[in-house]
C-alpha cells in the first residue's frame, strides 16, 4: 500500500536470549482503526514496543511516514506524533489523574474542547480528576491510558489491549469513542476481543509465533468462519 | 533491561567449575598449616575460614531474603567481645570461651529479635538505616564501656594453654613437638583446626538452610513480598527467622575470630570497615549462591594481604613512566579493589559465583 | 445449611469515597456466584477485603463460623480463603513450577522447615507439577514467570490460586487479556472446581458468555453498593442491572 | 479522644510543629534564656548546613530512587575544594575587606559546587546509570565510588588534616549580653534558607517535580510521551550533587580542620535527617535537619552523655511513629 | 661481610588519614639511621635493612605482618604502629616470639602498662607525659580555675585523669569535666557549659582542651571567652593543626615537638636535612621516627650479642640521642623518658602557622611518670 503512514519491513526482535519476532512485515494504512489479532505469546506486544523504541529490533525496518524509526530513540519517536497505551497501561500511581494527563498534554495546557470529550466519554476521570492514580480500579486506570493518548492530536496511536477488564457497557461507549478519534487519527490496535475488533477494524493482520500470517481486510476475515477458525480457533459465538 | 537468566539451559560447566573452586579452596585450608608453613599464610587461612561463615551468613540476608543490614558486624562483635571478656576476667580455660561465647550468642539473639520484629515492617531503606543506626550505637558503648572493652585499642588476653605453640600434642623421642612434613604438632595447630572445622561445620549448615523449603520462601520473599504473605507465608515471622539465624552464626563466627586472634577491638569486629568487607565480599562472590561467599572471601582476603606487594613490584616496573607509578603506588591499592569492585558489580551483577552458575542475578 | 462465608456490613472509605459500602451478603458451598458491575464498582476491593489485602473500616467477615475479621492474609489463607488477582501478582524470577510448588508447600505446612533439602521432598514437587499440567503450562515450567507473555501469567496465577487447595476460590477476571482459543482452558478448570460441593466459588468477570456459562448466582455491585442477588436470569431482567451494566446510558457508568 | 488531639496537632501545622514544640521544652529545661537562645541559634545554623547535604541526598533519592552512599564524596570533594580555594586566595580571605572575603568564600562556594555538579555528572553516567531501579546493586556500586573518590582524595590532597582559613569578616561572633552567636552560623543559615527557597520552587512551581516523579515510577512510559527523561535525570542528580559539594564547603569552612574522613562523618547524620524528614520531600529534609540540628545543641547542653545516641532515639521514635517519615514524597 | 641486619617498620600506610602520620614517621626513621650510622647504614660492619609493611590501620592485619617479620623475614627488632589500638593487638605477638617491638608512635599509656610485657619499648611519648607538662605550664595555685575539654573515649578520658593527678596538691581547682563524642563537630553546647561553669569564679580561668583529630579551637575562641576573662590552653599539635592557633595568640601549654624547639646537634641536623628535602620543616612524627631508629642504633652499638635478651639487658637504662635531646629507656615499663616543652603562641606572618614559642623545657625528671608495670620482678 502506498498511503502507508507505518510499514514494518522485515523485523526481527530479540528479548534477552529469546528470538521473539521473526520477520514481521506490516503496512498501516493512514486513517482508520487497524488490527493485530494474535493468541496469547504470539508477539504482539512486542511487535508494539519495537515500534515504539521500547525493545531494538535486530533486523529489519521500521518506517513511520517518510521516517525511518528503527533506531530511533522512544521520545523522538513519541515528538513524531505516536502515542502508545501499552499493556500495563503504564499510569503513574503517585501522580493523580490530572497530573498524568497533564504530562500528556503538549506544554502541560489543556485544550478544553478534547477535554469535555473525554470527560463525556470516561465520566470516571472528571470525578476522580484530583484523586492519585494508583486508587483507582483496573477499569479506570484502563480509561485514564487511553485518555492520555488521545488528549493530544497523535499521528498514530498504539494500543494494546484496551478492552482488557473492561465492562461491556464500557466497550460499547469506547467502540463509538474509537470510531470518533479515528476520525482524525490512525489507531493499530492489538486485541483479543474478536467482536470488539470487528466492530471497529478496518484492516486486520493475524500474528502467530512472531510471524504474520494472515492479512487482509476485516470484513473478509470476519465474513469467513474458516479463516477465523484457521487463525483465531474462535470458538465462542457472536452476540 | 531484564536480567533473565534461563535456568533449564545452562547449566553444568559454570557450576561444576564454581564447585571445583571451592572443593580446592576447601582442600587448601584442611591442609593450609602442611601447605604454606610461614606464619602469615596461616593467619590468612584463619581468616578465610572464619570470614567464610561471616559472610555466608551475611548472604542468607541480603542474598536470600533481600534483607539489608548494617548490623551484621555487630552481631559478629557480640560473639568476640563476649569470649574475649570471658577470658580477661575468668582467665584462660575453656569454661570462659563456653560461657562467654554462649551470652555473646544469647546477646546476639535477643538483639536480632528485637530489631526484627521492630522493624523488619518497614521499607528496605529504613532497615538499613535502623540497623545501621543499631550498629553504630554498640561501637559507642564498645568504646565508652572501656573497662570493660579496652574502649578504642581492644583488649589482648591468652587463651587456654592447649593452643599455645608451647603445648606439645604429640612428642617425639626428645619430648618436643613430633613434627610431620616439617610442621609441629602443637598447640597452634590444634587452635588451626579447631577454627577449620567448627567453620566448616556452620558453613555445611548453612548450604542446607538455603537447600530447605525455607530457602525457596525466603527468595519468594524477595521477590513478591505481598503475594508471599497472600498464599499463607507470615513474612514478618521468615523474615525475623532468618535475620536471628543469620545473627547466631556472626556470633559463633565472633566467637572464633576472637580465640584465633588473642585480641579483641572494634576495627577487628564491629568497625564499619570490615561491614564494608563483608560486603564487598558477597557481592564479588555473588549474592544468594553459598559459594560466592567462598569465592569473594578468598578473593578480596588475598588482594589484602598480597595484592600491595603485587602492586609494588609493578609500581618499581613504571618507575620512569609519568602518572602510572603514582597510581600503582601501594598505599592505593583501595583505589583498584574500589575500581575492580565497580567493574564487577557493573558487568557481572550476580557476581562470579552467580555469573558463572547463571544464578542468583539478585535484582 | 451455614453460609461458608459471610460478609456483615462491609464497609471501607478511602478518605470521603467508599469504595465498597455497607456490603452484607452470605454465600454457599457448591455455588459459583458472579460478581458483576461496571469498572470502579468494587469488586475487587471488596475481594481484598475478604482476602485481608484491605482492613474494612465497618463490618465484620466470618468464615462459616469463625469470624476472621482481624486475621492477616497469611493466616485467611490458612484458613482456605484463595485469591486470584486481577493485576497480575507473581514471584517474577522463580520459574513457574517453583512458583507453583511455593503454594503446595505452604499448603502442606513445610514452609518452616530448615533441614530437609526441598528437593528431596518429591511428594510436593509432583503436586505442583499436576497443577502445571492442569492449567497448561508444563511446556513452559521451567521458564521464569517474567518471560512469560500476558495470558501464560494469567493462566500461572490462576495454577497458584488452584494449588492452594482452599474451601473458598475467589477469581478476580481470570479470563482478563487471555486469547479466545485460550480461555476455555481456565474455565473449564473453574468448572472442575464447581464440581466439588464442597467448594464455593467467588468470580468477578465482565465476559457476558463466561458469565452466562458459569453462574449459578449473579451478585451485582455498583459504586460498592451491592445493587442485586439471585439467580441469572432475573438478575440480568432487573432494570437497574440492564441500566448500569448492560449500558443503557452509558454515560453514568463508573 | 487521642484522634481528637491529632486533629488539632494537624490543624496548626501538624509535623511542623515539631521545631516548636522541642524548643519550648528546651527552654523549660535549660533556664537560662541567654543560653537557649545561643542554643537555639546555633541549631537552626547547624540544620541549615546539614539540609544543604540531605537535600542532595533526598532529591536524589526520593525523586530518581536512587540511594547514592557515594554522596558523602561529594560531600568531601566540596570541602577539600573550597579550602583550597581560599587557600589560594591567600590575602583575600584573610585580608580585612569584608567584600573581598565575601568574594573569596562565594568564589570557594561557586568552585565547589560547579565541581559537584560536574563530578555529579560524570557519576550518574558511569556509575548510576546501569542500576537505576535497583536498589541492592545502587547501595554497593556508590560505595564502591565512595571508596574509589576517598582514594582520590588522599592522592590528590594526601591523608594530612587540612586547615581551612576562615574569612576574617565570618570569624568572630555576635555578643549580645551573655548571648553569642557565631556570625559564619549566621551566613550558613541565610544560605540554606536562600536554597530551601529555591528548590522548593523548582519542585512545585514548575512541571519538572512532576516528570521526575512520573519517570521514577515508569521511565519507559515518560519517554513514550515524548520526554528524554535520562537528561532529566541527569540535571536531578547534578544538582542533588552540586548541593552536597555545597554543604560541604560549608562544613568546610565551619570545621576549620578537615580530613577525607569529613564526608563519611556527615553521612550517618545525613541519613538520619533524610530518614526522618521522609524520603524526596525538601520541606523534609528542612524538617528534619531542623530537629537535629536543634536536637544535638540541647541534648549536648542538658545531658551531654546521650548527644550521641539522641539522633538514633530521634529517628526510631519517628519512625516507629511514622514508618515513612514526618513528609514523605514518595510512599510505599 | 654477614648478611644485614633486618629491622621491620609496621605502621599504617593506607586506609586512614592517619597514613600521613605513619609516613612521617618513616622519614623520621630513614633519617636517623642515615644521622646515626653516619650515612654508612651499617652498625659493626653490617648492613640495616629496613622491611616496610603497611598494616592498613588493622590489628589483624598487623598481627599478621608483624609475626611474617619475626617468623619469616627474621627481624631483629619491629617498630609499630600509629593508632594505639594497632600497636596493642601487636604486643603479645611480640612476646610469642620473644623478639623486641618497639612502639612509635602510638601513644596510649597503657601500651607499657599491665598487658603489655618485657619485649615491648616506647619511644614516643605518653599521655601521661602530654598531661604532666600541661600541669607544670599552667603555673597551677589555689586561684586557678580549670574546666577541662576531651573527647569521651580511653585516650581523651585517661588524659584528664592524667591531668588531674598531675595538679594534685597544688590547690588548683577543677570546676569542670567535659566530655564530647570523638567526632563532635559543633561545641556550642559544650562551651555554654564550659562558660556557665567558670564564669563567676574569681581568680585565673582556664578552659584546658585535650582533644585529637577535632577543631576545638576555633569555635571557642569565636565563642570569645575573653569577655570572661577565661584562657585557653591545649597541647602543642602537627604543623596543619597550628594553624587553628592562630587565633589564640599568647595561648600557653606544653606540647611534645616543635622543630624550633629543641636546641641540639641532632634536631639542627635534621632540621636542615629535612628542608633540603622535603622543602618543609620536620614535624611531630618525623621527630619521633628519628628517635626510635637512633634509639636502635644505639642498642645495636652497644650490645654485644644481638640476641633479644641481651638487647632488652642492653636497652634498659640506656640512654640515647633523639632530637628531643637525651631520652632514657625506664628499666620498669621501657618507657622512653624524654624532655617536653612550655610554649607561647605567636601569630608571625609569613608563617602558615602560628609559632609556639618555647618558654621553656619541661625535663623529664620534673614530671613525675606512672610506671605502667614492672618488668624487673
Ligand atoms: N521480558 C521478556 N523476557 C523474555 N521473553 C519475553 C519477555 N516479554 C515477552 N517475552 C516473550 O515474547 C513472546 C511474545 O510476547 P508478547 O507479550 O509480545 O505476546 P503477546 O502477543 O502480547 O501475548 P499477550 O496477548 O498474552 O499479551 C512470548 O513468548 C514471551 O515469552
Ligand atoms: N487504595 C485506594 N484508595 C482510594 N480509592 C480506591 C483505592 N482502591 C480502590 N479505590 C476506589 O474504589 C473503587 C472501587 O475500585 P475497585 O478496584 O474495587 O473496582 P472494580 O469493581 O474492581 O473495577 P474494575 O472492574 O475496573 O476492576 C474505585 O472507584 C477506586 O477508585
Ligand atoms: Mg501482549
Ligand atoms: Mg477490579
Amino acid at each position: 500500500m502506498s498511503n502507508a503512514i507505518l510499514r514494518l519491513d522485515d523485523v526481527y526482535t530479540d528479548i534477552a536470549q529469546y528470538h521473539v519476532l521473526h520477520g514481521i512485515s506490516l503496512d498501516v494504512p493512514e486513517g482508520g482503526v487497524h488490527v493485530l489479532l494474535g493468541r496469547n505469546g504470539a508477539g504482539k506486544t512486542t511487535t508494539l514496543r519495537t515500534i515504539m523504541g521500547l525493545w531494538r529490533a535486530r533486523k529489519g525496518a521500521i518506517v513511520f511516514r517518510h521516517h525511518d524509526i528503527t533506531a530511533m530513540k522512544t521520545p523522538d519517536i513519541a515528538r513524531l506524533g505516536v502515542a502508545f497505551v501499552p499493556e500495563n497501561m503504564g499510569i503513574f500511581g503517585g501522580l493523580t489523574v490530572e497530573e498524568n494527563m497533564r504530562l500528556a498534554a503538549a506544554h502541560g495546557r489543556f485544550d478544553d474542547q478534547r477535554l469535555q470529550r473525554i470527560f463525556a466519554l470516561f465520566p470516571a476521570m472528571e470525578k476522580f480528576w484530583d484523586r492519585q492514580a494508583h486508587a483507582l480500579s483496573g477499569g479506570q486506570k484502563q480509561m485514564l491510558a487511553i485518555s492520555r493518548a488521545i488528549i493530544e492530536k497523535r499521528d498514530l496511536i498504539l494500543i494494546d489491549e484496551p478492552t482488557k477488564g473492561l465492562a461491556p457497557a464500557i466497550i460499547r461507549a469506547m467502540i463509538d469513542a474509537f470510531r470518533e478519534i479515528a476520525q482524525e487519527t490512525t489507531i493499530l490496535l492489538v486485541e483479543q476481543n474478536f467482536h470488539f475488533a470487528r466492530a471497529l477494524g478496518e484492516t486486520v493482520a493475524v500474528i502467530d509465533d512472531g510471524r504474520i500470517v494472515h492479512r487482509g481486510s476485516m470484513a473478509e476475515l470476519a465474513g469467513d468462519e474458516a479463516l477465523q477458525n484457521r487463525f483465531l480457533s474462535l470458538s465462542m459465538e457472536a452476540h | 533491561m531484564s536480567l533473565l537468566v534461563n535456568t533449564s539451559r545452562r547449566v553444568p560447566v559454570g557450576r561444576l567449575v564454581v564447585y571445583g573452586v571451592v572443593l580446592v579452596v576447601g582442600l587448601c585450608l584442611m591442609f593450609a598449616p602442611f601447605l604454606f608453613p610461614d606464619v602469615r599464610a596461616q593467619e590468612v587461612a584463619a581468616r578465610i575460614c572464619v570470614f567464610i561463615v561471616l559472610v555466608a551468613s551475611y548472604d542468607l540476608l541480603i542474598g536470600y531474603t533481600g534483607i539489608v543490614s548494617f548490623a551484621h558486624t555487630m552481631f559478629f562483635g557480640l560473639g568476640a567481645y563476649g569470649t574475649a571478656i570471658a577470658l580477661r576476667t575468668m582467665g584462660p580455660g575453656f569454661d570462659a570461651i563456653l560461657l562467654g561465647g554462649s551470652l555473646g550468642v544469647l546477646a546476639a539473639l535477643v538483639l536480632a529479635v528485637l530489631i526484627g520484629l521492630l522493624s523488619l515492617r518497614v521499607k528496605a531503606i529504613f532497615f538499613a538505616m535502623i540497623t545501621l543506626a543499631a550498629a553504630s550505637v554498640m561501637m559507642v558503648l564498645a568504646s565508652q564501656l572501656s573497662e570493660f572493652t579496652g574502649g578504642e585499642d581492644g583488649m589482648t588476653y591468652t587463651i587456654p594453654r592447649f593452643f599455645s605453640p608451647a603445648n606439645t600434642l604429640v612428642e617425639d623421642a626428645d619430648g618436643k613437638a613430633l613434627r610431620i612434613f616439617g610442621v609441629a604438632l602443637n598447640g597452634r595447630l590444634a587452635l588451626y583446626y579447631f577454627v577449620f572445622l567448627s567453620s566448616l561445620f556452620l558453613f555445611l549448615a548453612m548450604l542446607r538452610i538455603v537447600a530447605s523449603p525455607l530457602g525457596t520462601v525466603l527468595e519468594a520473599i524477595r521477590e513478591n513480598e505481598m503475594r508471599a504473605e497472600a498464599i499463607g507465608y507470615r513474612v514478618v515471622s521468615y523474615r525475623t527467622a532468618i535475620f536471628c539465624i543469620a545473627a547466631v552464626i556472626a556470633a559463633l563466627a565472633g566467637i572464633l575470630r576472637a580465640v584465633w586472634l588473642r585480641y579483641t577491638g572494634p576495627d577487628v569486629t564491629l568497625s564499619f570497615d570490615i561491614m564494608l568487607d563483608v560486603l564487598l565480599m558477597v557481592v564479588i562472590g555473588g549474592m544468594g549462591t553459598m559459594m560466592g561467599a567462598v569465592i569473594g572471601v578468598v578473593i578480596m582476603t588475598l588482594a589484602q594481604f598480597y595484592l600491595k606487594d603485587l602492586m609494588e613490584a609493578g609500581a618499581s616496573a613504571t618507575a620512569d613512566m609519568p602518572l602510572l607509578p603514582d597510581m600503582l603506588n601501594p598505599d592505593r591499592w583501595l583505589l583498584w579493589l574500589g575500581i575492580v569492585f565497580i567493574l564487577l558489580v557493573y558487568f557481572f551483577p550476580a557476581g562470579i559465583a552467580g555469573t558463572l552458575m547463571g544464578k542468583g542475578g539478585h535484582k | 445449611m451455614t453460609p461458608s462465608l459471610r460478609t456483615e456490613n462491609l464497609t471501607i472509605r478511602f478518605g470521603g469515597h467508599a469504595a465498597v459500602n455497607d456490603v452484607s451478603c452470605a454465600f454457599r458451598p457448591g455455588e459459583l456466584t458472579v460478581i458483576v458491575g461496571p469498572n470502579g464498582a468494587g469488586k475487587t476491593t471488596w475481594f481484598n477485603l475478604v482476602s485481608g489485602q484491605l482492613k474494612p473500616t465497618e463490618g465484620r467477615i466470618f468464615k462459616g463460623e469463625n469470624d476472621i475479621t482481624g486475621l492477616s492474609p497469611s493466616a485467611r489463607a490458612k484458613a482456605g480463603i484463595g485469591r486470584a488477582f486481577q493485576l497480575t501478582n507473581l514471584f517474577p524470577k522463580l520459574s513457574v513450577l517453583e512458583n507453583v510448588r511455593l503454594v503446595v508447600q505452604a499448603r502442606a505446612g513445610q514452609g518452616p522447615r530448615i533441614f530437609t533439602r526441598a528437593s528431596s521432598m518429591t511428594d510436593i514437587r509432583d503436586k505442583a507439577y499436576g497443577f502445571v499440567e492442569a492449567t497448561r503450562l508444563a511446556s513452559v515450567a521451567h521458564l521464569p514467570a517474567a518471560a512469560l507473555p500476558h495470558g501464560d501469567q494469567r493462566k500461572l496465577e490462576v495454577a497458584l490460586l488452584a494449588a492452594m487447595e482452599p474451601d473458598i476460590f475467589m477469581f478476580d477476571e481470570p479470563t482478563a487479556g487471555m486469547s479466545v482459543d485460550e480461555a476455555p482452558a481456565i474455565l473449564e478448570l473453574i468448572a472442575e472446581i464447581k464440581k466439588d460441593t464442597s467448594k464455593t466459588v467467588l468470580l468477578v468477570e465482565h465476559k457476558m458468555d463466561v458469565v452466562r456459562a458459569l453462574a449459578d448466582r449473579i451478585v451485582v455491585l455498583h459504586n460498592g453498593e451491592l445493587v442485586a442477588d439471585g439467580r441469572p436470569g432475573e438478575v440480568m431482567a432487573l432494570p437497574i442491572v440492564r441500566e448500569i451494566y448492560l449500558g443503557v446510558g452509558a454515560e453514568e457508568v463508573a | 479522644m487521642t484522634k481528637t488531639i491529632s486533629d488539632t496537632f494537624e490543624r496548626f501545622g501538624g509535623v511542623f510543629l515539631l521545631p516548636v514544640i522541642l524548643g519550648l521544652v528546651a527552654f523549660l529545661l535549660i533556664g537560662r534564656p541567654s543560653t537557649w537562645v545561643t542554643l537555639t541559634v546555633a541549631g537552626l545554623a547547624m540544620g541549615m548546613m546539614i539540609f544543604l547535604m540531605a537535600s542532595g541526598l533526598s532529591l536524589i533519592f526520593g525523586l530518581m530512587d536512587v540511594l547514592n552512599f557515594g554522596h558523602s564524596a561529594f560531600v568531601s570533594f566540596g570541602a577539600f575544594i573550597a579550602a583550597s580555594v581560599l587557600a589560594s586566595l591567600g590575602v583575600w580571605v584573610t585580608g580585612g575587606s569584608a567584600a573581598m572575603n565575601i568574594l573569596a568564600l562565594m568564589a570557594a562556594i561557586a568552585a565547589a559546587t560547579a565541581f559537584g555538579a560536574l563530578a555529579g555528572w560524570a557519576f550518574e553516567r558511569i556509575i548510576v546509570k546501569p542500576v537505576y531501579k535497583d536498589h541492592l546493586r545502587q547501595i554497593l556500586i556508590t560505595m564502591g565510588a565512595l571508596i574509589v573518590a576517598e582514594e582520590i582524595i588522599l592522592m590528590v590532597w594526601g591523608g594530612s588534616p587540612l586547615p581551612v582559613p576562615r574569612p576574617a569578616v565570618l570569624t568572630g561572633s555576635f555578643v549580645f549580653g551573655n548571648i553569642s552567636i557565631e556570625v559564619y552560623r549566621v551566613f550558613a543559615f541565610l544560605l540554606g534558607l536562600a536554597v530551601y527557597i529555591a528548590m522548593h520552587f523548582a519542585l512545585n512551581r514548575t512541571r519538572v517535580g512532576l516528570l521526575i516523579r512520573a519517570g521514577v515510577e515508569n521511565r519507559e512510559m515518560v519517554e513514550a510521551l515524548g520526554f528524554r527523561i535520562d537528561r532529566l535525570f541527569i540535571a536531578v542528580f547534578m544538582a542533588g550533587s552540586a548541593l552536597a559539594a555545597m554543604g560541604g564547603a560549608m562544613w568546610a569552612g565551619y570545621q576549620g580542620l578537615i580530613t577525607p574522613a569529613i564526608g563519611s562523618e556527615m553521612m550517618i547524620l545525613v541519613f538520619i535527617v533524610v530518614i526522618i524528614g521522609g524520603l524526596g520531600s525538601i520541606e523534609g529534609s528542612l524538617l528534619g535537619a531542623i530537629l537535629v540540628g536543634l536536637m544535638a545543641n540541647y541534648v549536648a547542653f542538658l545531658f551531654p552523655k546521650m548527644s550521641l545516641a539522641s539522633n538514633m532515639i530521634l529517628m526510631m521514635a519517628i519512625l516507629l511513629w511514622r514508618p515513612y517519615g514526618l513528609k514523605p514524597a514518595v510512599k510505599g | 661481610q654477614d648478611d644485614p641486619v633486618k629491622i621491620a617498620l609496621l605502621h599504617g600506610l593506607s586506609g586512614s588519614p592517619l597514613e600521613a602520620y605513619s609516613k612521617q614517621t618513616h622519614a623520621g626513621f630513614q633519617l636517623g639511621l642515615e644521622y646515626a650510622t653516619d650515612g654508612t647504614m651499617e652498625v659493626k660492619g653490617r648492613k640495616i635493612e629496613v622491611i616496610v609493611k603497611d598494616t592498613q590501620f588493622k590489628p589483624d592485619v598487623a598481627r599478621a605482618l608483624l609475626a611474617e617479620a619475626y617468623g619469616d623475614d627474621d627481624a631483629l627488632i619491629a617498630v609499630g604502629d600509629t593508632s594505639s589500638g594497632v600497636a596493642m593487638a601487636l604486643l603479645p605477638i611480640a612476646e610469642e616470639y620473644e623478639k623486641i617491638l618497639l612502639v612509635e608512635p602510638a601513644v596510649a599509656d597503657s601500651l607499657t602498662g599491665p598487658d603489655s610485657n618485657r619485649y615491648v619499648f616506647k619511644t614516643s611519648r605518653n599521655s601521661s607525659m602530654d598531661m604532666q607538662a600541661q600541669a607544670l605550664a599552667l603555673q597551677p595555685d589555689e586561684n586557678l580555675h580549670v574546666a577541662t575539654l576531651a573527647q569521651d573515649y580511653a585516650f581523651g578520658r585517661d588524659g584528664i585523669a592524667a591531668f588531674k593527678a598531675a595538679l594534685d596538691g597544688t590547690g588548683a581547682n577543677i570546676v569542670a569535666e567535659e566530655y564530647v563524642p570523638q567526632q563532635t563537630t559543633d561545641f556550642t553546647a559544650t562551651i555554654e557549659r564550659l562558660f556557665n561553669a567558670l564564669r563567676d569564679k574569681e581568680g585565673r580561668k582556664v578552659i584546658f582542651m585535650n582533644v585529637a583529630g577535632i577543631d576545638a579551637m576555633t569555635p571557642l575562641a569565636a565563642a570569645n571567652p575573653g569577655r570572661y576573662d577565661i584562657e585557653l590552653s591545649s597541647g602543642g599539635n602537627i604543623l596543619p593543626a597550628l594553624v587553628a592557633y592562630k587565633q589564640v595568640p599568647g595561648m600557653e601549654g606544653a606540647m611534645y615537638y616543635y622543630y624550633e624547639a629543641p636546641d641540639n646537634p641532632v634536631n639542627d641536623w635534621l632540621v636542615e636535612q629535612h628542608q633540603e628535602r622535603f622543602g618543609s620543616p620536620p614535624d611531630f612524627f618525623t621527630a619521633g621516627g628519628m628517635a626510635s631508629a637512633m634509639a636502635i642504633v644505639t642498642a645495636l652499638q652497644k650490645a654485644e650479642e644481638w640476641d633479644t635478651e641481651t638487647l632488652i639487658a642492653t636497652m634498659e637504662g640506656m640512654t640515647f640521642e633523639t632530637p628531643k635531646g637525651e631520652m632514657t629507656f625506664r628499666p620498669e615499663d621501657h618507657q622512653a623518658l624524654q624532655s617536653m616543652y612550655h610554649f607561647k603562641i605567636k601569630v608571625e606572618d609569613g608563617v602558615d602557622w602560628a609559632v609556639p614559642e618555647l618558654v621553656r623545657e619541661i625535663k623529664a625528671d620534673e614530671m613525675d611518670i606512672p610506671l605502667g608495670r614492672n618488668n624487673q620482678e
